[in-house]
């Protein structure tokens, strides 16, 4: 086996040396009654020829989105990759290494790091940022249990309605078994309705978590959910799904969160079915021991050079086990990566530009279909690159008679939020070529004819 | 030569990227609305970057660069050609967002891998959602204090042995459990477990083979005691490397698995993730499983949201699939026979440095171990510690093992060597930890001094932790 | 534009240092009636992700080997590429590097380059290789350059009619104007007829050059060729198109060849429409100084450590100019590598594997198609991995009923070989599954009936 | 650390390939033709083989590692996206034997290159076909010898300055031509030409810009004259990222050029190749093209081997095409206006340097230069050399410049940085320069010792040369 470097001639000559006669005599430490006694069912291996072959066999049963018009967002966004991000992740080095626990021969994980936490930083308007953490949605989670944890005796936390569903369902099981109480908000012309938030906010109040922009798309009035969490000493977490609008619109930060999460697939992250994508993690000094993940600070080493490495470890589990401020024990080393060198290549020009442009084509599509028969814009609210529209027809129908065409027009919101069953969500980026858009209307169009 | 960071490398104008035109009307929100240009974000043109990580990734040591025998984390080879698979367009380029029916094949790879992750286990259920064996320890934790509550039962502690992983007592207290800490002598007695199991506990936690490398012999009778009293067992799978097709955890008692698939089925650690860790379950704890459960129905694939027992989601959309591709990849290329025979070489590589060492370095635990081998600094001479010797490994071309862990042994050095070195890797590797080993005892200070050969000497850690620089900041 | 790195402050500043207002007078010393007036009349430049929507456009309308059932061999192979060679060879330190000019620098290039050669005479049983050549046409017309220069007064070289026609051709346009005279022999039973050759060896022939395997995939009897040709003092140059035979069939070397071309496509090169291959050459100790191309050569550095640098330079154009052994300065360097790691993959016991691989399938097809109503064998001579068939119908029309079941059957000889106008050249190669093989029996049959 | 070569590092046994099952009954030659297991060929794992290379690229320096100006090699940066390019599977994985209706994204693609490289040269056609530069030589000169030879006319020379790349007589001797030199004083005169014109001399063979980086200002007025007597005027295009949009070559009477894709048009040096070198020529060469010639026919596109007076092939198939996919990509990306800029950019760097570095350098000609500039070692202190500030350069990380090239220029340092390179990268540069130019001066052991700060020090390349080991054998 190609993977296994063991001729017949080592494993004789090691056995020798142990001072036993076969493999099988290492196994001794395990009972008869715990072995397994029949060979695994499990197909015999395959050439690597025919490894590929199989995958591409179920790779082509898959709607792969260069073959479709495909107007989906709804928390992963079908963004260009330039080749250079794959070309420096695949330098094996980076990915083949782990957690740089040794830093003198980590310095490239560790520097790429502590550039990611400045650039989260830069754009969140945030004084410090971890190492990363496995999603949006975990992050938000997380972000809940630090703001529990940092109110001391609060423990109800008010949840957007509008905040991405799978961010509230993980935020919900996370906290699931730890007296949290988890008050949702209604919206209100898409986002979150500052009139209930107020009478809500007392000293049992935690925090506020509201998307940016939220689920449907649209910006939340940050600075007056900042003031209105603010005056009730609970924090402001804001979620960002789609963090390319942070460099169109004002940050978290300046508006006054007080912990910026979010998901930063958008950056250089392939959707990849929907994971690994990267979530990111952005507090205010105050909050600094309070942060869970991975930290890399600088340093210097014995002759004096800069030099950065793994810091602040007795927040972490490794450390402080039960006491810990979570059991994450890694960061997604290699998505961090890919984001990094996504950020520096766009930089600060190229990602003002990529954002005027996804807002400028989704602004002009929304406007296209708004004007067609029977389709209305529920929520006027301000919004960056995508937008719900009300469909005159079942949406489950026009979904699926759009697929004929080899369209998918967007992301059904009704499951998630009744009341909103003719409500479809349209994503347009970079991506989506004005053709594109244009054969979307003239499809939309064609059901109300 | 040091390599600048990315933000004093910047020039004002300088551009890396190229847009298409906007080809509509351009448009803008609100001028309130609107940021200012994102401050001291880096400009820099696509060859700095191309050089800037290009040079950064040869301060880096992986696996390709050489041998990498971080205990517990089983750093074995990740083959090319999962890379491959997972970078397939249709793999790579798909959206959570479509219906499942344009997904099939997303759905049957993720359905297949279940299948074989639960062969392997012996686990009848299989959940690939959870991001990182940390988050299936979560996963299995929920199901577990779940399935009490459901049964109206309101456990408040978990067992947890001295020697686990410290994510084990993390996790619990995240599902509001409360620590219950067992002393192991190399494996876990019963009678130890049977000195702290009560009707107030919820499970015991234990890793197997444990962090010592041995195989905790007693399970079977430990799982038995613990259901017999009502509660669970949950095993770190962390080591699962030391087993497939020896001894499958489910076939155990146990209740609750995760799998690390960035240890045992060779995905890439990344620098520090993205994992996957997968959970196996018991059969009784399936009505909790984490949403959207995969279902097969005739020669289709769906995702069933239906499942009111469910602890929920643990994460966004459906696990870290790109893993999972590769995971799926690598069962394919080893089959049956070749992870067995994976298992067997990883014990055997482990076992010779054993017997290479043992006359050199004190070994705390005489008994058989499987996987890995930890050894104490108690033998080493010249007043050198476990750091000394992990740093002069450095200079040595190695990567030091994992240190200080597990708790219990003083100066730990825990060695992984998986079974994708060679016996000859192995050998160079004996021949420097041997010649480290006198090293200390004639020229303690080259040890001291270590590392001279690495891009860094030793840092400065405790003023990196005082005053923490978390940050760039322009001055 | 993301490759050019001037800002407009870093221009100015270079211009004033210059002592220039603009980068206009920089090309002062273009006379006026020099220039170019008018833009060039070029698109203007595109997206990166424009960039390859166009390309993509332009792959979609071939045919990739992949979506078909192809028997096509004649002198590219199309056989399994291992992931490795891909993600080791995108190492840009190997392929953004020139030819090692320096060698203190260049040590990766030079020993990589130095265990090429080695292969190359393991593989081909010669003295020394050199570092590779174009192709193995382009290898196969001056290894006859340095067999009429090694001959000196010799200017006859005998050329099989079953070496590969670009082979052929490509000898007829390095020798045109070098008054050599190129005479053709026949073949018999689809080998070299040794009948026809023996007649003309005498002291103006410098050399014989055959295939092996040759155009028709036949084995050519080396021993009694090379006999031949050294009874006359003539150098045997063997071209080896599937250098794959090699792992099977003696080598050349052993069989008496004094020079030793081929194409090295086959081991690890994409298909790529014909091009990058690589030309190996590989000689006898005695014509050292007569081979053209780079050479690495392994020494020692100051301290005396191993290393490896180019050598034997006098030989070369930029010292000899126009007495130099060949006007080439330059190797397939990436190719090489690519070959080396593929090699070094396979090794001695997958190469071979691989190469029964072939061998079996290629037979087991052919004699299926033996056996089919109207297909016959013209030639009985063993071969590798390709074989003529002579089919019952025009080839031309059967190629094309073939295609409509997305097979491409194989290479029709008849242009190339007047009188085998039947001629169907067939490949198999360990890419040819069973079904793809039993549907070509089938798809062949199903004409005659 | 030293890394041994494959075969010191391989164990009989060993394999890392996976390969598929016959899946027919087995086979093999007749005995007396089979051959011996091949001797000494490694057998090693697929980790062995990932280390063995990933750490060779580490002893490597490419563009990707920093500032690489080779003169006249035109190190610019490759992009990636190029690479990407090639790959796709609708251009890697099509075979040149495939019918050409079926390969007419291919065949469509290297039309509009053709038309591309035309546009930007100002020839009417344009072959694909040559390999490299130096074969582009020879399918330009053997199209200028058939011309001759169709006309009746049986011309014996080429005229070819002293500055002249080292390929340019080679390739006239492989034409069966005899070389008449010519002294070219900075550039060409075109007294220098008509002394040595005759009616006996089939082509002029020149470089422009010249080797030296300067413009042949009398280039008009040779070509007429070299056309009044019946000869030819061949251009070697090695140095055409200096005229882009500037200056077309077709349109100054020059009756052939061969392109250099890895120089001017971005793809990759690879280490020494596959390069690629297209051919551009006048209206009256057209009927002497390589075979074959793609024609487009409506929307068709064809390979017309129709040619009666064709030279023939150069090589097998139909030129470099991965490395054509590669070259149409940059063309794609830059535009016409990029590909100027380019030249544009191109020059400022190497006036640039030239204005830095031109008090502590000599430059033999003052004329102003375009793409590159040529120093010498004249200036030099401390009894050192162009060699020796050459190594000394690589401790400062860079690639040393092309030396001892020209060969009219005493120790020439010839300096190309190319348009991808930034201001802070050549002030960089030129610092190290200056600096050593000081070192010269103050403390020439530093650099007569240079490099100290590679993988190697100097190497013996006299033993080399004197007693070739060109091979490993085992002992």
């Amino acid at each position: 086996m190609r993977y296994l470097p063991h001729t017949d001639a080592d494993i004789k000559q090691m056995l020798a040396t142990i001072g036993v006669a076969a493999t099988e005599a290492l196994f001794s430490g395990i009972p008869a009654d715990s072995r397994l006694t029949h060979p695994m069912e499990l197909p015999p291996g395959l050439a690597e020829s025919d490894i590929l072959r199989e995958l591409r066999r179920l790779a082509a049963k898959n709607a792969q989105i260069a073959d479709w018009s495909s107007f989906l967002g709804g928390g992963a966004y079908n963004h260009f990759i330039p080749a250079v991000v794959d070309h420096l992740v695949s330098r094996s080095e980076f990915y083949t290494a782990y957690t740089p626990y040794q830093p003198e021969i980590s310095q490239g994980t560790l520097q790429g790091i502590f550039e990611f936490q400045t650039m989260i930083c830069q754009l969140t308007g945030m004084d410090m940022a971890n190492a990363s953490m496995y999603d949006g949605a975990s992050a938000c989670a997380e972000a809940v249990l630090l703001a529990v944890r940092a109110a001391k005796k609060r423990s109800r936390v008010l949840l957007s309605a509008a905040l991405h569903p799978h961010y509230r369902q993980t935020i919900a099981t996370y906290c699931r078994y730890l007296d949290i109480e988890l008050i949702t908000i209604d919206t209100s012309n898409g986002v979150t309705a500052l009139e209930q938030v107020e009478p809500l906010l007392d000293e049992r109040v935690a925090a506020l978590v509201v998307g940016y922009p939220n689920y449907f798309g649209c910006i939340e009035d940050l600075s007056a959910l900042a003031a209105a969490a603010h005056s009730a000493d609970a924090r402001l977490i804001t979620a960002v799904a789609e963090p390319l609008a942070l460099a169109l619109y004002k940050s978290p930060g300046e508006l006054g969160a007080d912990i910026v999460v979010g998901e930063g697939q958008s950056f250089g992250l392939p959707l990849s079915y929907g994971g690994p994508g990267i979530g990111f993690f952005a507090v205010r000094n105050k909050d600094m021991r309070l942060l869970p993940g991975r930290l890399v600070g600088e340093t210097v080493d014995l002759d004096g050079k800069r030099s950065f490495v793994l810091t602040l470890a007795t927040r972490e589990q490794h450390i402080r086990r039960e006491k810990a401020t979570s059991n994450i024990c890694s960061n997604q080393g290699m998505c961090a990566l890919m984001v990094s060198i996504y950020l520096a290549l766009h930089g600060k020009q190229g990602l003002r530009q990529l954002a005027e442009i996804n807002y400028a084509r989704s602004h002009w599509l929304r406007e296209q279909i708004a004007n067609l028969d029977g389709f209305a814009l529920p929520f006027d609210a301000p919004v960056f690159n995508e937008f719900v529209v009300s469909c005159p027809e079942p949406v489950a129908a026009l979904k699926k008679r759009l697929e004929q065409q080899k369209i998918l027009a967007g992301v059904a919101i009704g499951r998630d939020y009744p009341g909103l069953e003719s409500g479809l969500l349209i994503c347009t980026t970079e991506q989506n070529s004005r053709q594109q858009m244009e054969q979307l209307v003239a499809a939309l169009a064609g059901g109300t004819q | 030569l040091d390599e600048p960071l990315l933000f004093e490398q910047s020039q004002p104008g300088r551009i890396g990227y190229s847009l298409p035109d906007a080809d509509v009307p351009p448009a803008l929100p609100d001028i309130e609305l609107l940021r200012d240009e994102i401050t001291d974000f880096p400009e820099l043109s696509e060859v700095d970057v191309i050089r800037h990580y290009t040079r950064l990734s040869t301060w880096n040591y992986g696996v390709d660069s050489g041998f990498y025998p971080l205990g517990s984390c089983t750093m074995k080879y990740n083959p090319k050609v999962n890379e491959v698979a997972a970078r397939l367009p249709g793999f790579a380029e798909i959206h959570p967002q479509t219906p499942e029916a344009l997904n099939q094949g997303a759905l049957e790879l993720m359905y297949r891998l279940e299948r074989a992750l639960a062969e392997v286990s012996g686990f009848p259920a299989i959940c690939l959602q959870p991001a990182a064996g940390a988050q299936g320890e979560l996963a299995g934790m929920l199901m577990i204090r779940a399935w009490h509550e459901a049964r109206g039962n309101q456990r408040t502690k978990v067992i947890i042995p001295d020697t686990a992983h410290g994510t084990n007592p993390a996790t619990s207290a995240l599902c509001g459990y409360e620590v219950v800490p067992v002393t192991s002598t190399g494996i876990l007695s019963l009678d130890a477990v049977a000195a702290v199991m009560s009707d107030e506990v919820a499970a015991l936690m234990i890793t197997n083979p444990n962090t010592l490398g041995l195989f905790e012999a007693n399970i079977r009778a430990i799982c038995e005691l613990v259901h017999e009293q009502g509660g669970l067992v949950y095993c770190d799978g962390a080591n699962l490397n030391a087993l497939m097709g020896i001894s499958r955890p489910g076939d155990l008692g146990i209740d609750v698995m995760h799998f690390n698939l960035h240890k045992t089925f060779s995905t890439p650690h990344g620098g520090g993730g993205p994992g996957a860790g997968p959970v196996g379950i018991a059969e009784k704890l399936i009505p909790f499983l984490p949403l959207p459960v995969i279902t097969k129905e005739g020669d289709s694939y769906h995702f069933d949201y239906q499942r009111p027992q469910s602890i929920g989601r643990v994460k966004s959309f459906y696990g870290h699939f790109g893993i999972l591709v590769r995971a799926y990849s690598y069962i394919l290329a080893m089959g049956g026979e070749g992870l067995k025979k994976a298992t067997e070489l990883a014990v055997l590589n482990a076992n010779y440095i054993r017997a290479r060492l043992e006359g050199a370095y004190a070994l705390p635990y005489k008994e058989r171990s499987l996987h890995e081998v930890v050894f104490s600094e108690e033998k080493l001479g010249g007043g050198c510690h476990t750091l000394d010797v992990a740093k002069r490994l450095i200079d040595y071309g190695f990567h030091p093992p994992t240190i200080y862990f597990p708790l219990v042994v003083a100066g730990a050095l825990m060695i992984e060597p998986t079974e994708t070195e060679s016996k000859q890797m192995i050998d160079d590797f004996c021949d420097a930890m041997l010649a480290i080993a006198a090293e200390a005892r004639q020229d303690p200070d080259t040890l001291k001094q270590a590392p001279t050969r690495a891009r860094r000497r030793r840092l400065d850690e405790a003023t990196a932790a005082r005053k923490p620089k978390l940050r760039w900041r322009s001055e």
